[in-house]
């Protein structure tokens, strides 16, 4: 864990620099384009004082991001409708509600997969083609069907990440529930257990491993599809509201601290769900 | 009270901000209405929301929703509180563009989603291609912004008056480095924004009376965004639940979009419809719209909402 | 002396897998009576369908043709009235419960009422010698222990008969040795039938009262030696002759069917 | 109310089927039958539905209509195929997953990079990459470029990922054999690590062939020239031609997944020796 | 007869694991000295360092204490003079190549010319009998067959010592008995020296010249015991007095090492 201090901080440390380093190379052809225009002439310094400051960079530099987050995070009230926090919380909702269905959906059809050769043979490859379906193209679609039969709010986001998230976990757990060996099943079998027992003294049990790494995949899924939920749904609010309405506005400053919000939210997410991983494996001594 | 669900065609901004300002104002409420405004966006298809029931009544545009009517979906326009239309064609100088003659060979960023049609049936009139090559112009589906315009990816992209060119402006450039079209100079403008409804629900009385009092509810409104433009804005942003949208801009396009909607009392003028349906039948090989449509528009509420 | 009751009887057992490559013929005309009390091992070349006869008896596998009796019922009935405890060459602890918590496992299956539950997981780790590790995790005992465990898993609902595949196949000399010895006791101690999968000649002749010597390609049985050893064995009993002379002839069986290949 | 009873029937039928072909010795044509009786199942129960319900084509047309559109459009959706998938799809894959790994193995050369960049990597992976469309439409232009640059981003991090654990999946006793051959770091890589990351490898490829389709018609959304798949489907909804949106999407469904077989196809061949390759 | 040349020495060697839970002791003060055409085993109650020792004289581990020669030299010298072939307890062929793949390995790295690459593939095979088996893949061998392809591995080219740790400790006791009459052979015709860790008493005793007996926590060499059998030794050797009483010996001494536990 320490050891990887050191190295995590020189590569991000070099991240930074060739941060700045691609704001100044990309945002420099509209400081030329604007001192042609005003008939200036840029040296090298005021080049780059003016590539790291523009209100509508190609690339924002990494303080304006950070002052942008700071200024919507801890200088708002969170109940304002222009906190960040308030956004992330709009769209963690719609995550854990969706993430809660889809690995609730996931963990329901891998058992069908794993007990049901029917279901076996002929659910699992669309299972795999569910996924090549571009879900923001239908998103929209979804949502107004939703709406047509009533439903909408929260769910119809939830039911993005949903889609989005309960993949991994058949994925994991259709593995998961088949690591048990020949041996261990034979064990049951010699004890007479029925189905249901060798499903939760066993089976289950031993999927502990693969349901924590697709719960992780899940989660991140999951949030994926809630921000693309939020694109169609009247950019109302969200980060993935945030996203669009950035991205309409051409307020590049305002996507990138989006952006690092939701990459914030996905790894304390996925962190969450580590830390759970590390505490139930260990009280299950698989640690 | 009665419920009324309104559908926009884009996200909470000024050009909607007759129907907020009628809902804050209480408007709605004196005429026995309980409205909520759904916000559209980039993928929202207003008339989608409409069929399926997710609404009752929305704000669209006139070619779009003539082009559903053609697929089957029964649209009728209740009311036009647009008398003009704000879209035109932002080019740079700089890019080789002073005329409409200037656009072969260059490329042109237009915004689709049911709202190409107009610049289809322009090009059209003006007989250039839009396939690409010398002759013709390279069309580009422009995003959300104007970036294609900014990063010279494209020599004029859509704006509208009282939004994107404010952008371009604000980015940087002058007024005097672009070379703007507007649709209604160059004869081929359509109708925008105007209010929509589902033509077989007209015929139940009760959803008429609804419509009655919304559309004069939504028209007091509208003049009273005209006459207090900046308290306008406030309302828009109040109700703006992306907290993205600034003070200055929405200010500055309710004062713009104050002129287009100056001309109308929310009646829809038969002149500006007939206009509009032969801007759009001549839309070259592959019309919009194949024949004249029938019954696509009416003054069945605006006459009693408006006497 | 009264003649002693049949526990398992096998008459004209076959059993073919039908395999990719063809059909596997791993047991073919397979004749065997086991009494009550008796230690019967079984020994042979790898691939010779021992697992797969023991397997048989515990209803994990169905013969192709033949019958298989235990306790006089079919092997499937016997297995609903938990007739018999197998143990498994692995350990096949599951790593996510306690010693403990693995020997309960059958007898929360079984039903048994948690007060009795305790005490027996206490009685068989007694026996076993594990006294002491029942909150450890597997991974937290050696290889050993981990066998004794899964041995003391198998007698906690005291089934009359126990079944073994090569459960000190995995440790070293020393330690099999002990087990050896342990199992000797329990045996003599609890009088239950023992059906033991071996590969080690001094092994199944030190422990048992009747060496089955099977070959492989068709699997049969090739030889049945009653050992006649007393039933009293200090380890030291393998230096005597009587012993060498036991082993001597399970190898020349065995090495007669391996002379095929 | 007949073509409910028809949906009902439909699945019923579809279901005893599968049943039945369940029940039979498994082979290659059992394997290849039920998933097809399966998804003909949903499709008749589809139109069923569409069709008992009375549902707007405005909002799910039956997929009947949705092969007649399909059969007469098929020029569009070729010339949508051609800029999507061949130029933007596929060009972004091959970048994408050949730069991550090269870049793994430059990793798991030197400790540090790998102890320092994959958390970051992990952090990044997590990031909700379809977020970075707009951004890459803005600096890469509106044409295929911009659509690979995206797919280049989304199958990155997952191939990286994965080919780094794979380089890393040899077993010490498999690595100690080459040391005691005083093999060095090539032959190494050649012989040893390279060979056995390839499972991990194909695990990546796999993942990323759904990830750049996506990927692609996504970023269409963000701006594009007139033609390409996620240029038709946003276009078309907006134009109410819900039935060429979902020939679009059967076409995406259909690359996706012959996409996916091809790599799992491939896999099979190269790591034929692997134990979940030889059931 | 000449005192011939010392091939292994070791002195004072010391041996630590740093751990979580605190050092491990896996070798404490060893001294062994191995010559030129030993057959050495290595037998010792499992965690008693065997391997560890093994792995020091290969240059896979580093001592923490004391020095290791190999020909005179480092052990790390030795491995870049490709001085010796190890066998690891699993067979550890490459599932990706087949048999005479996973042989001509080991040449292909030292850069042997092709033409004799096939020549020695051939060679080993026929030595170890697989021949017919190089185009087969390791999965579709049995484990002793694996077995036999590894050591034929080992051998391919040509060092002079020769390092086991287990080789046939998964090996049914008839195919084993037949390795290990065919690597006695081999040592024979070739006069290689060889060092070879085993569980099993009667494999020690049977093959060596020399037994290594080891006692663990910290790991140690416990006894010495020069083999006073002939150099020609058939199977049954294993039913002589001469060999009883060896075996006897270092049963004796490995129970002392158990008696600690
Ligand atoms: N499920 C199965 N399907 C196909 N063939 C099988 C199956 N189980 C065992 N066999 C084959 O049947 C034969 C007997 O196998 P079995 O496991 O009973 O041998 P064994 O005597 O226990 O061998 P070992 O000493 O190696 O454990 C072997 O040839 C084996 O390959
Ligand atoms: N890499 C390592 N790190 C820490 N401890 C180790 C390591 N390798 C071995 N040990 C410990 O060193 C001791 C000796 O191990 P070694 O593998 O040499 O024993 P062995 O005699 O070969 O046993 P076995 O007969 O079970 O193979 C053991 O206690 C073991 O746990
Ligand atoms: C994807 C997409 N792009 C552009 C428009 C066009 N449009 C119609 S109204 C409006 C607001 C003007 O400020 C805009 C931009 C759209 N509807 N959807
Ligand atoms: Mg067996
Ligand atoms: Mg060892």
């Amino acid at each position: 864990m320490r050891r990887s201090v050191v190295p995590v901080l020189s590569v991000v440390g070099f991240l930074l620099v060739m941060w700045y380093a691609a704001a100044v190379w990309l945002n420099a052809p509209w400081a030329y384009d604007k001192a042609t225009r005003s008939g200036e002439v840029l040296t090298t310094s005021t080049l780059v004082a003016d590539t790291w400051s523009q209100e509508k960079p190609k690339l924002p530099a990494p303080h304006q991001v950070g002052k942008e987050i700071w200024k919507t995070t801890v200088e708002k009230k969170i109940t304002s409708k222009r906190s960040l926090i308030y956004h992330s919380w709009v769209t963690l909702s719609a995550t854990l509600l969706g993430f809660v269905m889809g690995t609730g959906l996931g963990i329901l059809l891998a058992v069908g997969i794993v007990y049901n050769r029917t279901m076996d043979m002929s659910v699992m490859p669309w299972v795999i083609a569910s996924q090549t379906i571009p879900i923001l193209a239908i998103a929209p679609m979804i949502i107004v069907v939703l709406n047509a039969v009533g439903i909408s709010g929260l769910l119809p986001k939830a039911m993005i990440s949903m889609y989005l998230s309960f993949f991994p976990v058949v994925v994991g757990m259709v593995k998961g529930l088949r690591s048990p060996d020949q041996m261990q099943l034979d064990q049951m079998r010699t004890w007479f257990a029925s189905k249901s027992q060798t499903f939760w003294k066993l089976r289950l049990p031993a999927s502990m491993p693969y349901l924590f790494t697709s719960l992780k995949i899940g989660m991140a899924a999951s949030l994926v599809g809630a921000i693309v939920g939020e694109l169609p749904t009247g950019a109302v609010a969200g980060l993935g509201a945030r996203l669009l309405a950035g991205s309409y506005y051409g307020q590049t400053i305002q996507i990138w601290s989006a952006l690092l919000m939701a990459a914030a939210l996905a790894a304390s997410l996925v962190g969450i769900i580590g830390i759970i991983q590390r505490v139930t494996l260990k009280r299950m001594g698989m640690a | 009270a009665d419920d009324v669900t309104l559908q926009l065609k884009w996200v909470t901004q000024a050009q909607f901000a007759g129907y907020y300002v009628a809902l804050d104002k209480g408007f709605y409420e004196e005429e026995g209405l309980n409205v909520t405004i759904k916000p559209g966006g980039p993928d929202i298809a207003p008339t989608q929301v409409l069929a399926g029931g997710g609404a009752d009544v929305t704000v669209d545009w006139m070619p779009s929703a003539l082009s559903a009517r053609e697929k089957g979906l029964p649209m009728v326009n209740i009311a036009q509180p647009f008398k003009s239309s704000g879209m035109m064609l932002t080019c740079r100088k700089d890019a080789g563009v002073a005329s409409t003659d200037d656009f072969k060979g260059k490329t042109l960023g237009v915004w689709f989603f049911g709202n190409e049609f107009p610049f289809l049936s322009w090009m059209s009139k003006l007989g250039i291609s839009t396939d690409g090559g010398d002759d013709g112009v390279t069309v580009l589906k422009q995003g959300f912004n104007v970036d294609p315009l900014l990063q010279k990816q494209a020599a004029c992209v859509s704006t509208m008056t009282y939004n994107e060119y404010w952008q371009v402006i604000d980015a940087g450039l002058t007024p005097d480095d672009l070379q703007v079209f507007k649709y209604e100079d160059q004869g081929v403008a359509t109708l925008e924004d105007g209010l929509y409804v589902l033509e077989d629900k007209l015929s139940d009385p009760a959803f008429e009376d609804k419509m009655v009092r919304f559309v004069r509810a939504s028209m007091k409104g509208w003049k009273y965004a005209e006459a207090n433009s900046d308290e306008a804005a406030e309302i828009v942003l109040d109700n703006d639940a992306s907290g993205a949208q600034t003070e200055m801009h929405q200010k500055r396009m309710m004062g713009e979009v104050a002129k287009l909607t100056a001309g109308s009392n929310g009646a829809l003028d038969p002149a500006d419809y007939e206009r509009t349906v032969a801007s759009l039948l001549s839309g070259g090989s592959d019309p919009v719209i194949s024949k004249a449509p029938e019954g696509a528009w009416t003054h069945q509420i605006t006459d009693k909402a408006l006497n | 002396m009264t003649e002693k009751q049949s526990v398992i009887s096998a008459r004209n057992l076959d059993l073919t897998f039908q395999t990719n490559d063809g059909p596997v013929h791993a047991l073919k005309d397979v004749n065997l009576e086991i009494k009550d009390g008796d230690f019967v091992s079984f020994i042979g070349p790898s691939g010779c369908g021992k697992t797969t006869f023991l397997r048989v008896m515990a209803d994990l596998e169905q013969p192709t043709g033949g019958t298989v009796t235990v306790n006089g019922v079919s092997p499937e009935e016997a297995r609903r009235q938990r007739a018999y405890g197998y143990v498994f060459q692995a350990a096949g602890l599951y790593p996510w419960r306690t010693i403990g918590g693995n020997i309960r496992l059958p007898l929360e299956i079984m039903g048994v009422p948690k007060s009795e539950q305790a005490e027996r997981v206490n009685r068989v780790l007694e026996l076993v010698e594990l006294a002491g590790f029942e909150k450890k995790f597997p991974w937290q005992l050696s290889g050993g222990m981990q066998q004794r465990a899964s041995i003391a898993r198998a007698l906690s609902f005291d089934a009359d008969i126990l079944l073994m595949d090569e459960p000190f196949g995995a440790l070293d000399e020393i330690v099999r040795d002990h087990l050896n010895e342990q199992l000797l006791h329990l045996w003599e101690r609890t009088g239950k039938t023992i059906a033991f999968v071996t590969h080690s000649i001094p092994e199944a002749v030190y422990l048992s009262t009747k060496i089955v010597v099977m070959s492989p390609r068709p699997g049969r049985i090739t030889d049945v030696i009653d050992s006649p050893l007393p039933k009293d064995r200090p380890l030291d009993i393998r230096d005597t002759p009587e012993f060498l002379e036991v082993a001597h002839r399970v190898r020349e069986g065995l090495r007669a069917g391996h002379q095929d290949d | 109310m007949g073509w409910l009873i028809f949906a009902v029937v439909a699945w019923i039928v579809g279901w005893m089927l599968n049943v039945w072909l369940a029940r039979r010795p498994p082979s290659r044509l059992t394997g290849l039958a039920s998933p097809i009786v399966f998804g003909i199942t949903l499709i008749a129960v589809w139109e069923g539905v569409v069709n008992g319900f009375e549902i707007n084509q405005v909002l799910l047309p039956a997929p009947s209509v949705i092969a007649v559109r399909f059969a007469s459009s098929t020029a569009i959706l070729w010339v949508d195929f051609v800029q999507t998938v061949l130029k933007g799809a596929l060009s972004g894959y091959v970048i994408g997953c050949g730069s991550a790994f090269l870049i793994a193995v430059a990793i798991d050369r030197f400790p540090f990079l790998q102890r320092g960049l994959l958390p970051v990597g992990n952090f990044v992976a997590a990031l909700p990459v379809i977020g970075m469309a707009p951004i890459l439409v803005m600096w890469f232009g509106f044409d295929w470029q911009s659509k690979a640059a995206v797919v280049v981003v989304m199958v990155f991090f997952p191939m990286l990922v994965n080919t780094v654990q794979g380089l890393q999946s040899t077993d010490a006793m498999q690595r100690d054999l080459m040391r005691t051959y005083a093999a060095g770091y090539w032959k190494t890589l050649l012989k040893l690590r390279l060979p056995a990351a390839m499972p991990f490898v194909f695990n990546g490829l796999k993942i990323g062939t759904t990830l750049a389709l996506i990927g692609a018609i996504v970023a269409e959304f963000f701006g594009s020239p007139v033609k390409g798949m996620g240029f038709r489907i946003s276009t078309s909804v907006g134009q109410l031609a819900l039935d060429l949106v979902w020939a679009e999407i059967v076409v995406a469904a259909i690359v996706g997944s012959a996409f996916y077989g091809l790599m799992a196809l491939v896999e099979k061949r190269v790591t034929f020796w692997h134990p979940s390759q030889r059931n």
